[in-house]
């Protein structure tokens, strides 16, 4: 994994983006469709950002951000559904609520490390999982929570796409300039350089385990966010959606194959993971069923064969045409 | 026996190795002494067959390496006793020796060799049952260079073997070197120890950023002004 | 300035460390020499928190440190290079040596300002934007040190920097050493077995073998001593000085 | 106390079936180092396999396992030398997307071919008990129990008293080393990878009796299977045993003992628990998680 | 768009929308293999309005909302017929309803998605709350006097997966049950994913012993249960099943004889077509010949639910109407009224303002020498039921 100092290059890539993407929503107003397909690119850039924070930049490869997801959505929408209280709240003490788990679970895993980390998120998720089923007084239980359909600013509730859109890309704008500057920050190096050597780093009096379970928190408290946006968007949470273990491999996919530990990496995995799959679900998921998620599975498949590295990277080599030959023997 | 011609190696598109060509006669030790970086394991490596990239010809015994792939290379005599000693940590030492002869050429032989190492050897006899990963440094450069004895080498190359080693065991293996090429075995070795490589060895040669400026016998190296100055510091 | 007292460490049946003592003067250049496996890295790694010791106490300056947390020792101003070294492998050099310089600089700037000098210092100059998990050992060793020497500590822990250098460059380290310790007035305790360089720069000398002190003085007395020379220094002693 | 004999043994049974699906998994991320997210799959493909030679040709699901187990061998060996080779030295986390990719692709591949029907074969031999006293022993659990305790001691033989046996552990602690010894990696990983999977052959043909087959069958037993080969410690023989017999017995005893639908609760939080206090696993050895990361 | 509105003359465009990959392929497959027969079966009439099928894929609730949005925008469906899995068809109503489309729903059974007073979602199938009434009157007319036991002196136990429709299904079995004064004597539930062992689940209903067992399971774990219930020697008098897993072929084939005397309270699937309506019992079997033709298999129960309901949709309602107009469909569905029987799985046809079918006829059936026959009412009866109570494994032949 590489790590390239991001320079004000990137501040200004990631400007001119959002000024495009303002601008636009406005030729798509009714094509609900394309709006959808760009709201869901945005919220799933964001989460695939806010994951990069821990598993990019921190180098544990989470798989159980669903967790985190899914208490945001939850708790948005308990708060909204049996207490009235607006989701902009919910979403705040969702993020606080998910922060303060993704702090206690990065206490836990302290001293995983590798497939061990990578196998406890999966565990916590599926706890979280069962007691969403179970513990049906306050979740609603197996059935799930629909989020009423009342418009409105203040349910976070809105009749037309281009609102959920700009939201979702003023949240996109905040993880890619909190990512830029991960890049250029104390702490950013820090954390990358626990990734690379826990060992080296602590050695030269980097306090590991707060630097963990800072990445930690603000991952976890940013995928919250994503949760509830994503609860009042779709309009429905669920157990079995919102604590998945696909959900939480398809965060971490988007990451990696935009190019994990890069601050713009996520955004375009999102935005190829999403167009593929909704590409591919809009022409051959009339087909017989499956078609469309094999090729969907292939293509994965020859993405990751021929660009392991992820999109950015493998850009920024073809236009560098420079190649630093890393060998592993 | 080993002719490198115009050799250029690569790491991904980084060229390390600039038109080297060496010889190695038989029964002789070689030595190639030269600065951090300056590519000597490299050119161990592309001899075993463990870089990637390797442009120009090496003959081994008369046959052309060019596309045979490392394990093969092991089993044609030319054996790599790798920088780092590089054992199996969970293997006992028997083990890690009897990994040794794993190719065809020294398999059938292979109590026979073992015996010869430990009576050359006994330490390790002693040990034969411990966990390589647990022995101290110079057991385990013992065990490194006894695997790569198992194998039969008819060219043993030895890649920094004193490395890290107390000057009491430092002086065993240039003793044990010596007595390994009485046995019939040709010696190519690395050194940053280079007064002491190019005191044993009969042959010598300088390498500078990837290319070879000097060579000549031990003696004569060890003579030369320039070299006492840019390499042994005196 | 800084002493070990009485410091303890076993593993399993092993007891790596044994009952050692020693005390490093400040400004001063202490060696620890002594046979493979004689437990000498463990040592560092009970000074640096990275093992929890059995026994004993370790203070610096007045301070009892066994027990701190690495990062905290660290922060104190002691700073460590590994035998097996461990650059953030992903990084380039000068990266890694920035790394190093961060937590006691609040801006990049400075940081970034320490870092080139200490690369200057150690010629890594040209290699610094090298990506460090592919430079040969050698290097990787120097790379060790600048990383090491960029927290700017006032007491510095080297083991077996001078291990993979030819003799030159051996030299050309022992300046380095040497400078560090005069001119930054840095207090070095190093691990070697490249005893030109322990000789040329040590004023006291511990000697470890088997977990134990085996020994303890100057050059001279160490050198002379005929239990060091039949465990350590072997019988053609003198050749291997030359090295 | 009859009950509990009844659990122990039910719980037992089960997790020999675990094992069964976990020693594959071992084996290949103890040697190649990477963590087979499709394994589930493959185990599809076998009880897939399994199913339909006993649906078309009627043949017995034990026997069927001489052709299931070579079938999936040579189909590990095609996927090794077509995509897994290929990642070898890559990232882990590059790994881990391109078996969740090939995981997604056969799933779906089964769902064209087979369509999503949950099958079962109706043979006798699917319900058939040995009785011991007040004691129900499932025949065809017990078969699957006693084939994993075989499979385990043959591998644990291989691994340690055969020279092949011997270059695979080589291989698994040194590539660069084992290539110099004359060893060929990508034999060796093929090899391996190929037997990581051909038990799942094994495991397919003998767990058919008792599961129904679907295409997402493989999700249903992955995730215990990782659970199993991480808690016993990755790459450890004896841990998958244990780890696998554990859970097994978890499982059954929490389910009766405080709820169905919390066995997996208390299974999970041992789980962490034990990571917590071993973080390599029971049988692991330090810086297993390291190495993985390679 | 508003290229539509000419085309839409002549073909109806309707939008089918069910998860036919991932884990609820099998039930999403077997919809939409009926809604076709649906289709075919009113396209090949003279004089009939083309229906033209827009089908999309949408195995989880992100890929609901997106393809719903698509098949409103870009394929300017106004009519969708869906969805199946309950969270699905909540997700999919937030968007058809807002687009003002109607959603048209034939497998899901959440009470919920007809409980929000939407004006464009209609669903023809009971929803879970059905199930439950319908067994406990079986048990109390059927089962008890068999049992020589009175209605309060059967012991009930449920069992149930734990998803939405276990759940729904066995909250309103407890209320039937309580209502008819039958002790539920003990409550067991389990992921259906994730279970590989039925063992504790065996013995605990040993230990408590019911007279009848009452399940809501889907596939694999309706198998493996009844697997492991033989092999410990484990039998009820009563097991009574409430849809899905015991309601397809699947369980049969696994089984054979094994499954007979299992119950299962349903829709219909194998029904005695005298009590239909002449036109409906040509409809049914004219589906059943289809089905085996177009898929070279026989249909399963709810296949045959699906394509009742998409039915009603095409030939009851799109045809009268002549356009997909959400308004005019909405009309027409409302002011439906078919009497019991009059669709092959025996409903009847009325929507109350929620959009939910009044008239949702449940049967009970009986899994008999491999075949799922209805045994009550015993008006839609084909047979009467065997095996209660049931035999010991060991007393069968
Ligand atoms: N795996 C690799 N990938 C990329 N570059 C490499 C790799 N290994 C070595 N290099 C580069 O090749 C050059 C020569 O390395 P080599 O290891 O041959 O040096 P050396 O002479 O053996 O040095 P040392 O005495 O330190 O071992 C170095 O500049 C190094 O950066
Ligand atoms: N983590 C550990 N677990 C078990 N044994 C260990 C561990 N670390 C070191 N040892 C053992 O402790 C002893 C001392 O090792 P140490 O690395 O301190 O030796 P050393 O003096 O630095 O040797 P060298 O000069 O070869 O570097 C050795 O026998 C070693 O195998
Ligand atoms: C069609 C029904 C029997 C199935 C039910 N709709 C379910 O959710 O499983
Ligand atoms: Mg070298
Ligand atoms: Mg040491």
């Amino acid at each position: 994994m590489m790590q390239r100092l991001v320079n004000s290059k990137g501040k200004r890539n990631g400007l001119v983006g959002i000024l495009l993407l303002l601008v636009l929503p406005l030729l798509f107003q009714d094509q609900a469709f394309i709006l959808d397909t760009m709201i869901l690119m945005a919220l799933w850039g964001f989460v695939a950002c806010s994951w990069n924070i821990v598993g990019g930049y921190g180098g544990l490869l989470s798989l159980g951000h669903a967790a985190f997801f899914g208490i945001g959505a939850y708790t948005s929408t308990i708060l909204f559904v049996d207490y009235w209280v607006s989701p902009w709240i919910g979403m705040i003490v969702g993020a606080l609520l998910a922060g303060l788990f993704g702090l206690f679970i990065g206490i836990v895993t302290l001293r995983l490390h590798g497939p061990f980390f990578s196998l406890c998120t999966i565990a916590v998720t599926e706890v979280l999982m069962i007691i969403a089923i179970n513990w049906q007084e306050v979740t609603h239980g197996s059935a799930g929570i629909p989020v009423p359909y009342r418009p409105g600013f203040i349910n976070m509730v809105f009749d037309n796409r281009v609102t959920y859109f700009y939201l979702a890309l003023g949240l996109l704008a905040i993880v890619y300039f909190l990512s830029l500057w991960l890049n250029r920050s104390h702490f950013g190096y820090y954390l990358v350089g626990l990734r690379e050597n826990e060992q080296a780093a602590l050695a030269l009096g980097i306090n590991g385990v707060k630097v963990r379970l800072i990445a930690m928190t603000i991952s976890s408290a940013l995928t919250a966010v994503g949760g509830t946006f994503y609860a009042q968007y779709v309009g429905i949470v669920e157990p079995f959606h919102e604590f998945s273990f696909h959900l939480s491999a398809q965060i971490a996919l988007m990451a990696i194959i935009g190019g994990i530990g890069t601050a713009g990496g996520p955004i375009f995995g999102a935005i190829l993971i999403t167009l593929l799959g909704t590409l591919l679900r809009a022409t051959l998921g009339g087909a017989h069923g499956g078609i469309q998620a094999l090729v969907y599975g292939l293509l994965l498949v020859i993405v990751v064969l021929f660009i392991p590295q992820g999109i950015v990277p493998w850009f920024k080599q073809v236009v560098a045409k420079r190649k630093k030959g890393v060998v592993h023997v | 026996m080993l002719h490198l011609h115009n050799i250029n190696s690569f790491y991904g598109e980084i060229q390390v190795l600039r038109e080297i060509s060496l010889h190695v006669q038989r029964g002789e030790i070689v030595a190639i002494v030269g600065a951090n970086a300056a590519g000597k394991s490299t050119i161990l490596k592309s001899i075993s067959g463990t870089v990637l990239k390797v442009e120009g010809k090496i003959e081994f015994q008369g046959n052309d390496l060019t596309g045979i792939p490392a394990h093969q290379r092991t089993e044609m005599g030319l054996i790599h006793v790798p920088e780092g000693r590089r054992l199996f940590p969970t293997m006992t030492v028997q083990e890690n020796l009897e990994m040794g002869a794993y190719a065809k050429r020294a398999r059938l032989d292979r109590q026979k060799t073992l015996d010869q190492i430990y009576e050359m050897l006994p330490r390790l006899q002693e040990r034969k049952k411990q966990q390589a990963g647990s022995l101290s440094g110079g057991e385990q450069q013992m065990v490194a260079i006894g695997r790569g004895l198992m194998a039969k080498p008819e060219l043993l190359m030895l890649d920094e073997p004193t490395l890290g080693l107390a000057p009491i065991m430092v002086q065993w293996v240039f003793d044990f070197i010596r007595q390994i090429r009485d046995s019939g075995v040709t010696i190519l070795i690395v050194e940053q120890n280079a007064t002491k490589a190019l005191e044993v060895a009969d042959r010598g040669y300088v390498l500078e950023n990837g290319q070879i400026v000097l060579e000549g016998t031990g003696q004569e190296l060890l003579n030369n002004q320039a070299l006492r100055k840019a390499y042994l510091g005196a | 300035m800084f002493s070990v007292k009485n410091v303890v460490k076993r593993f399993g049946g092993l007891i790596a460390v044994d009952h050692v003592s020693f005390e490093i003067q400040k400004g001063g250049i202490f060696g620890i020499i002594g046979p493979n496996g004689a437990g000498k890295t463990t040592l560092f790694n009970l000074i640096m928190g990275n093992l929890a010791l059995d026994e004993g106490e370790i203070r610096f300056h007045d301070q009892i440190i066994s027990g701190k947390k690495t990062h905290e020792i660290a922060a104190l101003g002691i700073g460590r290079t590994f035998q097996m070294v461990k650059p953030f492998g992903g990084l380039t050099v000068e990266q890694n040596v920035l790394m190093g310089a961060l937590p006691k600089h609040n801006t990049f700037q400075e940081a970034r300002k320490v870092a080139r000098q200490i690369m200057d210092l150690l010629e890594l100059t040209p290699y610094q934007d090298e990506i460090a998990q592919t430079l040969p050992v050698g290097l990787k060793k120097k790379l060790e040190l600048a990383r090491a020497l960029a927290t700017q500590p006032q007491l510095l822990f080297l083991d077996e920097v001078m291990g993979g250098l030819h003799p030159r460059e051996v030299q050309d380290m022992i300046e380095v050493i040497r400078y560090l310790n005069r001119e930054q007035n840095m207090t070095i305790c190093m691990i070697e077995h490249v005893m030109s360089a322990v000789m040329a720069l040590c004023d006291r000398i511990l000697v470890l073998q088997q977990g134990r002190k085996l020994a303890e003085g100057t050059v001279e007395e160490v050198t002379r001593n005929p239990e060091v020379i039949q465990a350590y220094l072997g019988g053609e002693f003198k050749d291997v000085t030359l090295a | 106390m009859d009950i509990f004999l009844q659990l122990l043994i039910s719980g037992i049974l089960l997790g020999g079936v675990y094992v069964l699906v976990s020693i594959g998994l071992t084996l290949v991320f103890g040697v190649m180092k990477i963590v087979n997210f499709a394994h589930g799959d493959f185990l599809m493909l076998g009880m897939f396999g399994a199913f339909f030679l006993y649906q078309l040709f009627g043949l017995n699901p034990y026997l069927s396992l001489l052709i299931v187990t070579p079938a999936l061998f040579i189909l590990g060996l095609i996927i090794y030398k077509t995509i897994v080779g290929r990642t070898i030295s890559r990232p882990h986390v590059v790994q881990i997307f391109s078996f969740i990719g090939l995981s997604v692709a056969f799933q779906n591949m089964a769902l064209v071919l087979f369509s999503a029907d949950f099958r079962s074969i109706n043979h006798p031999v699917s319900t058939k008990v040995i009785h011991m006293g007040p004691i129900h022993i499932s025949f065809p659990s017990f078969i699957a129990f006693i084939v994993a305790g075989i499979i385990t001691i043959l591998l644990f033989i291989f691994l340690y008293y055969t020279y092949t046996g011997k270059a695979i552990r080589a291989a698994a602690q040194d590539r660069f080393a084992a290539t110099l010894m004359g060893v060929s990696i990508q034999k060796i990983y093929a090899l391996t990878f190929g037997i990581g999977i051909g038990i799942l052959g094994i495991a397919g043909s003998l767990m058919v009796p008792i599961y129904s087959v679907y295409p997402t069958v493989g999700e249903q037993f992955v995730l215990i299977a990782f659970v199993v080969v991480v808690l016993g410690g990755l790459g450890s023989l004896p841990g998958a045993v244990v780890g696998g017999l554990l859970i097994g017995l978890i499982e059954t005893m929490s389910s009766y003992f405080i709820a169905p639908s919390m066995k997996q609760l208390v299974y999970f939080c041992v789980f962490i628990l034990i990571l917590i206090l071993r973080p390599n696993g029971l049988f692991g050895k330090e810086g297993a998680a390291e190495e993985a990361l390679e | 768009g508003c290229s539509s509105m000419a085309s839409e003359e002549d073909t109806l465009r309707v939008g089918v929308a069910f998860p036919v990959s991932g884990s609820l392929a099998k039930i999403g497959q077997a919809c939409t293999n009926g809604i076709e027969i649906a289709k075919d079966i009113v396209n090949e009439r003279p004089h009939a309005k083309k229906i033209e099928l827009v089908k999309v894929d949408i195995p989880d609730v992100t890929s609901a909302v997106n393809e719903v949005n698509r098949l409103i925008t870009m394929e300017n469906v106004k009519t969708i017929v869906g969805a199946y899995g309950s969270p699905l068809a909540m997700a999919a109503s937030e968007i058809t309803e807002r687009n003002k489309v109607i959603l048209w729903e034939v497998a899901a059974t959440d009470p919920r998605l007809t409980g929000r007073g939407y004006r464009y979602v209609f669903r023809p199938n009971p929803n879970a709350s059905s199930y439950g009434p319908a067994s406990i009157e079986f048990l109390e007319k059927v089962v008890s006097p068999k049992l020589g036991k009175k209605p309060s002196q059967l012991r009930i136990a449920l069992l149930h997966e734990d998803g939405d429709f276990g759940h729904g299904v066995s909250k309103a079995t407890r209320k039937a049950a309580q209502k008819a004064g039958m002790p539920i004597i003990g409550e067991l539930k389990y992921n259906a994913k994730t279970t590989n062992d039925m063992t504790s689940i065996i013995l605990q209903l040993k230990k408590w012993n019911p007279d009848v067992l009452d399940v809501v399971q889907y596939n694999n774990d309706a198998q493996l249960f009844l697997k492991q219930a033989k092999q410990l020697g484990y039998v009820p008098k009563v097991i009574i099943a409430n849809g899905a897993g015991q309601s397809t072929d699947n369980f049969g084939d696994a089984f054979g004889k094994d499954a007979d005397g299992v119950l299962d309270t349903s829709s219909a699937m194998l029904l005695n077509t005298h009590a239909l309506t002449p036109e409906a019992r040509q409809i049914n079997e004219e589906f059943f010949k289809r089905f085996q033709k177009k898929f070279g298999k026989k249909p399963d129960l709810i296949a045959k639910v699906a394509f009742s309901s998409a039915y009603i949709l095409f030939n009851e309602v799109l045809q009268k109407t002549g356009t997909t107009d959400p308004e005019k469909v909405r009309q027409q569905a409302l002011s439906l009224d078919l009497p019991i029987g009059s669709t092959p799985v025996g409903w009847g046809i009325h929507f109350d303002q929620n959009g939910q079918n009044t008239r949702a006829q449940m049967t009970v059936m009986q899994w008999q020498n491999g075949k799922l026959l209805a045994v009550y009412p015993e008006k839609f009866a084909l047979t009467k039921p065997i095996y209660i109570p049931l035999p010991k494994w060991n007393e069968r032949k």
